[in-house]
């Protein structure tokens, strides 16, 4: 076990990927050099070289439109894209050409790209570095959607990720890019949980807490919180956004009977809301009151000295606990 | 420049403003600089190029008539470009690998791509017709210009494998308007990507002149970009040839990249689904038809001594048998089972997918059993519309 | 009264609009001395001149980034979109600029323009050609998002979005563009009924079925088809579907206790799934089943032979009711 | 074109391969096509151009204090690119409308946007500080290259009103490979629109050098897309300046759009979070430091009998009282009012969100309602971290 921050862990995860396959090829805008905006790539072009970490030109349609290419050609490219509000000049590419060769082409083209997306807000930056793009994503067939929340799964997960042949959207907690973690660097892939399946945080039984990505720590601290009012909580960690893990949120669910979804995204129309009807279709008969969500609003998103009253944080998701069990002078109580 | 160097769509097609070996009377003009990439062309091959541009245009006649007799859904026709396609992809080696638009049927028939592979994606039979691995011919593309960032990549690719193959990206003349062609060229230009863009002036992009997406010939685009760029006779499918051949040498010797313009003509309509007589005049017709890319072709062999009568009777057999393949391909290329439509979304299984699947093969098979009849309010709309499936 | 199919509706009110305000352009590729692939814009290019109706190059990010620097200077464009699919290289304009500008600019700069979107399958088209790309703008922040139906709504609606201060995606269900309806086109704008309310289009009593676009006509088909055989379906054409008219649909639900959703996107986070969710939150203690969900496939828009076994029917919808009604035969009674 | 003629970044900067008016040493050279647009550039004048570039060189350096100080969020320094921002704002007229990135606030000193103003979206205050209807500018741009598209839209519009006014787009060497920007000279081109395109190269985008987007001075782009580029010293405020005026004018005169690239340098970091010795030598800084904006201008004036020491020392007394201001102004920026998150997303009433709006602003009330205290588990939660709110 090395302790590592969750950055270092897919610098290190990244590393392994690199090393292990040489048609594996790092892209993106300064993060050869310069080792990333966030350092995760820090010192691959060194030690790999300009042609497996590559600099690019600062286009993201030209990034996802040559990584597609790679892949045409069987490289497995792995593009960051510096913040999650940049991916949009791209979206193109990812949903008309990533997400459909393989069906496009009957099988015959795969397009195993990994593609990196440092996500989320609270870290008090400007407009478009906070932003939360996952439900478009997993809007999207084709694509795979996932989100890491700690150093362990972080190195493993980035690992998953590159081997795996369909797209994946990889997103990575920014704020929690250095919060510190144990990751076992000699762990096999084999042995490791699947990409697709969901991590049960703590064990809990009045209610089910599915999030993902940073707010997987606010709802482990909320976990704490509740137990102390004697409240108990099933903390999910969902993993993956695309496919969702349902046996494993179903389960929880049909002996909790009551759900509260967190993300920081919008939401209307956000995953919270698919998981919610989901949910809502595959255990009716098990659930005690409506899901309920705990999302950011449905604005863009805001200035820094107004963040903390857009992200869900601890009093919210308790606020969200407290709605879906119907307990007193929660907003559930209120007739909207 | 005078207005009366432009045609009726706006750009410059004098002879002396691009690359031409061939007039459109069928004389041979001579050129120091490309003359030595086509010495290798005797008539021999100059009427295999013949062949070709005879029989694309023969199966594009074809398919035409198969979409309006209703066995295809949609067809681009080709004619007028048949220099320009053939001439390029007669250039390349069979380990280069292109990026196409829809149009380029032509291309395909050179990589070897067969009838029914090249109808298949019109008739709507299947999202595409050919794996690309084995014609070296990416499937076709229809968001406009993406394919020039993929052939982009790939060749980013084979340049750091070693390879001295090349990839080219073909387009439209409207495509040079989209982000993706220009991230292209930067992309080629910084990487040295061994790539040839090869940009098939048509005069239209649907109903718009080129002039609406550029009032430079776009061949000059290349240089600000960092590449050469040639502007060539589209309809003259020996100086296309040659342009391809000096873009794919400095392609395969670490030059990079080359922007093509070939200056042609669609004589027919965008698609089968268009009306060109809504955006254009017959004077522009009757102008480009002077300047068809296969009679040049049979006048320069006819000159060089060539019977070009018994070789036209032979083409146009061969072209006849050809069309006659395609006619009974389409027929044979089968329809999709239903339950098909889940393939190939993913690589690996998928658990949200492999459920749909399920809960659809479910539901069609409630049609199938004649014991349990689809539920009660479906089996009254069924009985309606008298089962629909 | 005039007979008019939904596409020569849609001129009528671009007309309109044109006619009644020199700041309203429409900008797009082939819009103007074609008409546009659908005649949408027929004959106006020659009634208002070039500068009104703008053939652009073949750009979606340049129309759309061009469209704003109009707003910024006052006009109000109307942007065509040629199809569904091609709209993604101008997403970037769209959820960055066109959703964000009001926002960012503190309310100084508005953004009235108006996107329209011929969408949805059924027309044995090529790729990216029969797309319903909307769950992506409604979830985006900052934008509306409408889709109309018939001629006489087609009509009203187009100049409410023009004449609106806010970016409208505007979805037109182009299979339908051939249908005819009644127009009234002597009607005043305020008399009519406001963008954002949907509209009950057929009463029933045990289901309420709600849709928007072209499976509007096979959601009265099916109330039609099902009364035959004793159920009672309350049909409702959303219209909008960001904001959604909740009280609309919660009233309906509330007598119903049922609740089917029906669109030709992919299930997965489509609009259904907000749908669902929120219906679900609101109206928890009235529902008798779980909101059921009938969808396209989540997979990319199949080939032209197969896109009957990927978009919603009569049939499906029917199964649909069925499973909302928990009758036998159903797919609600298998056990997934 | 030998390597020495690239400097450590890649590119040209030889005098000889841009327009320069006044050489880093000071001295005027003498240029036909471009002295004549800045013959009224008397002494004076001159001076006031100094100052400007002064007093915003000032106004950086204070600004990057607050930021270490914590009273930013962030700062992205125009240090070593006055000459480009100033000499091509006061080029400007009133009514004129200008589209920035985030790195132009000695364009937006020029429009007469405040300190308060310019601080408040870097503080993280508010989405944006100023009206751009008041000050014929833009609210910042963050996404790299859109902006382009906006200008070339204004200025469409403008042109179909008849004005003879003009829109500017500013962005950077890097920007110049987004799709964007590209599509910009397209539409420009296409429309005949008055808009100026001017990019400040200052040789980095982040840590990529500009050699990496092009391997072509950036001017030369223009060409190919049917507008004429120049290549401008753009540390030579005088240069940038007739540069700018010579665009301008053929804008107002429906000549259409111009590229002007501004060949300068960043000084300092990206922004206050970027650290440059991971990607540049301190050579290249001694390098360019040499081509200082604001030196050669004073050692032009004291050539031309200006007391410059009196001139520097007015200058700086004003510079610090403006920086003073600056300083003064930041704590004035009022913190936002919570609900105020929600002011704006809409121009009118959205029913959904109005509900989300209730909703937390009930949420909120609980929390200021001591009788009703927050429900039981997030009262624990709100006692466990101190009442956060
Ligand atoms: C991104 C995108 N936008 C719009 C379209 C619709 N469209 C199909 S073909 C075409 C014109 C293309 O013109 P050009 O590039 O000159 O190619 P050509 O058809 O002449 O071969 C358009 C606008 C599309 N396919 N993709
Ligand atoms: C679409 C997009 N991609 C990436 C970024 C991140 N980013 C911010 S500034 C920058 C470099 C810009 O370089 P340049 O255009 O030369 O402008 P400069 O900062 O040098 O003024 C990058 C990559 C962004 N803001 N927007
Ligand atoms: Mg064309
Ligand atoms: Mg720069």
């Amino acid at each position: 076990m090395t302790t590592l921050t969750l950055a270092k862990a897919l610098n290190a995860g990244l590393r392994r990927a690199l090393a292990g396959d040489d048609k594996v090829v790092l892209m993106g805008e300064d993060i050869g050099t310069l080792g990333g905006v966030f350092r995760v790539t820090d010192g691959l072009k060194a030690e790999f070289g300009a042609h497996r970490v590559v600099d690019t030109p600062l286009s993201e349609a030209g990034i996802l439109g040559t990584a597609v290419g790679l892949a045409y050609r069987g490289f497995r490219p792995v593009v960051e894209i510096q913040f999650d509000g940049f991916i949009y000049p791209g979206f193109d590419q990812i949903v008309a050409q990533v997400a459909k060769l393989h069906y496009r082409s009957r099988g015959n083209v795969r397009m195993p790209l990994t593609i990196r997306v440092p996500f989320g807000g609270g870290i008090g930056a400007a407009e478009h570095h906070s932003e939360s793009p996952e439900a478009y994503f997993a809007h999207t067939a084709g694509l795979r959607v996932v989100a890491c929340s700690d150093p362990a799964d972080a190195y493993v997960m980035i690992q998953q990720a590159i081997a795996g042949d369909d797209p994946v959207l990889f997103f990575e907690p920014k704020r929690r890019y250095h919060v510190r973690g144990d990751v076992d660097e000699t762990a096999s892939l084999a042995d490791a949980r699947p990409l697709g399946v969901a991590s049960l945080v703590a064990s809990g039984s009045d209610v089910t807490l599915v999030t993902y990505g940073a707010l997987v720590q606010t709802a482990r601290d909320a976990a704490i919180a509740a137990a102390e009012d004697g409240v108990s909580i099933e903390v999910i960690d969902l993993r993956s956004l695309a496919p969702v893990d349902y046996p494993t949120v179903e389960a929880s669910v049909r002996r909790t009977g009551r759900l509260v979804i967190a993300h920081e995204a919008g939401q209307q129309g956000g995953v919270g809301a698919e998981l919610a009807a989901s949910i809502t279709e595959r255990c009716f008969e098990f659930l005690e009151a409506a899901p309920v969500r705990v999302t950011g609003h449905d604005i863009p998103y805001p200035p820094a000295k107004l963040e903390r009253h857009h992200l869900p944080d601890l009093d919210r998701i308790l606020d969200g606990v407290d709605r879906a069990l119907g307990r007193p002078n929660s907003l559930s109580g209120v007739e909207a | 420049m005078t207005p009366s160097d432009r045609d009726a769509t706006g750009l410059l097609t004098r002879p002396d403003q691009f690359v031409q070996l061939v007039t459109p009377g069928g004389e041979r003009r001579h050129d120091a600089e490309y003359d030595p990439w086509v010495a290798d062309v005797d008539s021999t091959a100059l009427g295999r190029l013949y062949r070709d541009m005879a029989i694309v245009r023969r199966l594009d006649t074809e398919a035409t008539a198969l979409q309006r007799q209703g066995e295809l859904g949609l067809w681009p026709p080709l004619a007028g470009q048949e220099a320009a396609q053939i001439g390029s992809a007669r250039a390349l080696r069979d380990d280069d690998f292109v990026f196409t638009s829809y149009r380029e049927h032509g291309v395909a028939w050179c990589r070897g791509v067969g009838p029914a592979e090249l109808l298949t994606v019109w008739r709507g039979s299947a999202a595409s017709g050919w794996n690309p691995y084995e014609r070296g011919m990416a499937v076709p593309q229809i968001i406009i210009g993406a394919q020039a960032l993929h052939a982009t990549g790939y060749a980013m690719g084979l340049a750091w494998e070693g390879s001295d193959a090349a990839s080219v990206a073909y387009f439209g003349d409207g495509a040079t308007s989209e982000g993706d062609v220009n991230e292209a060229l930067v992309f080629a230009a910084s990487f040295d990507a061994p790539v040839v863009f090869f940009c098939q002036n048509n005069q239209w992009a649907i109903s718009e002149p080129v002039g609406l997406q550029s009032k430079q010939p776009l061949a000059r685009r290349a240089d600000g970009f960092g590449m050469p760029g040639i502007r060539v006779d589209g309809n003259d499918v020996l100086a296309v040839l040659a342009a391809t051949r000096v873009a794919l040498d400095r392609a395969r010797r670490g030059g990079g990249p080359t922007f093509i313009e070939a200056v042609t003509y669609r004589i027919g309509p965008h698609t089968t689904a268009d009306d060109p007589k809504r955006y254009r005049t017959d004077d522009e017709l009757v102008e480009w038809g002077t300047r068809d890319p296969l009679t040049r072709v049979l006048a320069l062999l006819a000159a060089s001594g060539v019977d070009t009568d018994a070789l036209e009777g032979e083409v146009a057999d061969e072209a006849g048998r050809a069309a006659a393949e395609l006619r009974t391909a389409v027929t044979t290329i089968p329809d999709p089972e239903p339950m098909s439509v889940f393939d190939h979304v993913y690589a690996e299984p998928n658990s949200h997918l492999a459920r749909q699947r399920d809960h659809y093969a479910r539901y069609l098979a409630m049609f199938d059993d004649a014991d349990q009849t689809p539920a009660s309010t479906s089996a009254a709309a069924t009985q309606a519309e008298g089962g629909a499936r």
